[in-house]
């Protein structure tokens, strides 16, 4: 008999919600406190609550370590590229103006590239250090 | 699949009460967010009968209200307790037989126990429910009664019998 | 108004601290540092109000999905010594 | 009208306070963690509840209505009650049961009532 019933069934209702917060939070920086690191926190953070609820196991199968790795690479990736392709168009590395006609727009497609770098990486190395934790066992049971 | 859609919708309902910012560019992030969240639960498999309760949210909200009541009631009770100089306790642990079918029915009757001060639910299997209990005499009334009933008819509605 | 709220709940904050401090056992540690986290959420709250930036109810929310998080990572790692594992549904699994 | 308006919010944030320091000296007189959870649950429900219900009365009483930060705080302190509804009860039940697994005896007074 499985007796987590009152854990499981809430963090089940409540893991969709917090990951869609935080993509909240990721595309209203401008507006409100926010941005891509506090948003990566958070969308780990459900990814945490599931390992702490369903066990490490599961969450291995959903997020494979290789995954984690490829995140925080992509992120990293992704930024740099926002930063190539202002090069490309003419202007120095992370000068937004370039990427749109209007220089306020470019500021704002930028910077919106430039975040989801910083979610993905955040959320990667985050999941990754949990995972590095979560494996090992404490020694005095 | 039906409530794969469900959870996009009430999760898109959920961004657009948050948002307050309606440009196209936002809302078509609202669109993927939502897109990427309901496949992220799905492969965690969170979307099923208890992780997407649409069926029981109708009947959920109309017993939220007698529970606020029942919340603030026995606040005043435990706070009577508190402020009392001989706090007058007597703690113990008891087995309640809760009538709900689901786990998602145990975990709404095990929470509300839980958030009325002066019971805790500590343990749930099957139809038992071991809770701790702040004064013996709480337990004996109609409300501890009562809830269980609620809760029942907010698992399956009034009508409807357990096949 | 919400500078008598800021200090309420700053007194009450102090409390728990103390039954923090007081122990004797881990849980109650947990249990104090658990309030203190609603506290916290509330605290946020009302400096929100206090300074004319109600903006801080975003961080509030934040804060109470992290101190939840937190609370039952710690108390898992007091059940079983180890974050990663559930031994009932492991058992199952098998 | 407004006088009204403001005795309501004093009201609202006074109940709030008091529930919480109740709650509070609760868990500081109980004499173990499962009755000091009963306290601390007070901290949760009442006390965020009435400090919330003000703060959302002052909001009512000072934006502009029609405005849409209007809107958007008092969704954020009903999300913000919501979230600590529905956390608070898991996590109460998680420490009691870390607590019962851990072996913490829960404390009676049944000795003493010679029952």
């Amino acid at each position: 008999m499985d007796d987590r019933v009152i854990l499981r069934v809430g963090a089940k209702i409540l893991i969709p919600f917090i990951l869609l917060y935080a993509l909240y939070v990721q595309f209203h920086g401008d507006y409100g406190p926010g941005g891509g690191f506090q948003a990566g926190v958070i969308f780990a953070a459900a990814f945490v609550l599931y390992a702490l609820v369903y066990g490490l196991g599961n969450a291995l199968k959903v997020l494979p370590p290789r995954a984690t790795y490829a995140c925080g690479a992509l992120g990293v990736a992704l930024y740099l590229g926002v930063g190539f392709v202002t090069m490309a168009m003419g202007g120095n590395f992370l000068d937004y103006d370039v990427l749109a006609h209007d220089p306020t727009h470019g500021q704002h497609y930028g910077i919106i590239g430039v975040e989801l770098g910083v979610l993905v990486t955040v959320f990667g190395v985050m999941v990754e250090l949990f995972y590095a934790f979560a494996g090992r066992r404490r020694l005095d049971p | 699949m039906l409530r794969a859609i469900g959870l996009g919708v009430v999760l898109f309902g959920f961004w657009l009460t948050l948002s307050g910012h309606y440009t196209p560019l936002l809302l078509g992030f609202g669109v993927g967010s939502c897109v990427l969240v309901v496949y992220i639960a799905a492969r965690m498999e969170v979307v099923d009968q208890e992780g997407v309760p649409l069926h029981v949210t109708g009947r959920f909200f109309s017993y939220l209200p007698w529970l606020m009541k029942e919340i603030f009631v026995a606040n005043v009770e435990v706070a009577k307790v508190i402020l009392d100089p001989k706090l007058p306790i007597s703690p113990r642990i008891v087995v309640f037989h809760g009538s709900q079918d689901t786990d998602l029915g145990r975990a709404i009757y095990a929470n509300s126990i839980t958030l009325t001060p002066g019971t805790i639910t500590t343990g749930v299997a099957g139809h038992e429910f071991e809770i701790h209990a702040l004064r013996a005499a709480d337990l004996e009334t109609d409300e501890q009664q009562q809830m269980d009933v609620r809760c029942t008819r907010v698992e399956r509605g009034r009508r409807e019998r357990a096949s | 108004m919400f500078v008598a709220a800021t200090a309420g709940i700053l007194v009450s904050m102090a409390l728990a601290l103390l039954r923090a401090l007081l122990g004797p056992t881990v849980y109650d540690r947990v249990l104090a540092v658990n309030t203190f986290g609603t506290k916290t959420v509330l605290l946020i709250a009302a400096i929100g109000f206090l300074t004319e930036r109600p903006e801080f109810l975003d961080l509030a929310l934040v804060y109470a999905l992290i101190n939840f998080i937190g609370t039952i990572a710690v108390l898992k790692f007091f059940e079983y010594g180890d974050l990663g594992l559930t031994r009932r549904i492991q058992r199952e699994a098998e | 009208m407004d006088l009204a308006f403001d005795v309501l919010i004093w009201g609202s944030l006074g109940l709030g306070l008091f529930f919480m320091l109740v709650g509070t000296i609760g868990i500081l007189r109980m004499p173990d963690v499962y009755t000091r959870l009963h306290a601390a649950g007070m901290t949760d429900t009442m006390g965020a509840g009435f400090l919330l219900l003000g703060m959302a009365l002052y909001t009512v009483e000072e934006m502009v209505p029609g405005h849409t930060s209007y809107w958007t705080v008092l969704v954020r302190l009903v999300l913000v009650y919501a979230f600590l509804l529905f956390t608070s009860p898991i996590a109460t039940h998680a420490l009691a049961r870390a607590g019962l697994a851990g072996g913490v005896e829960p404390w009676t007074n049944d000795a003493e009532e010679g029952t």
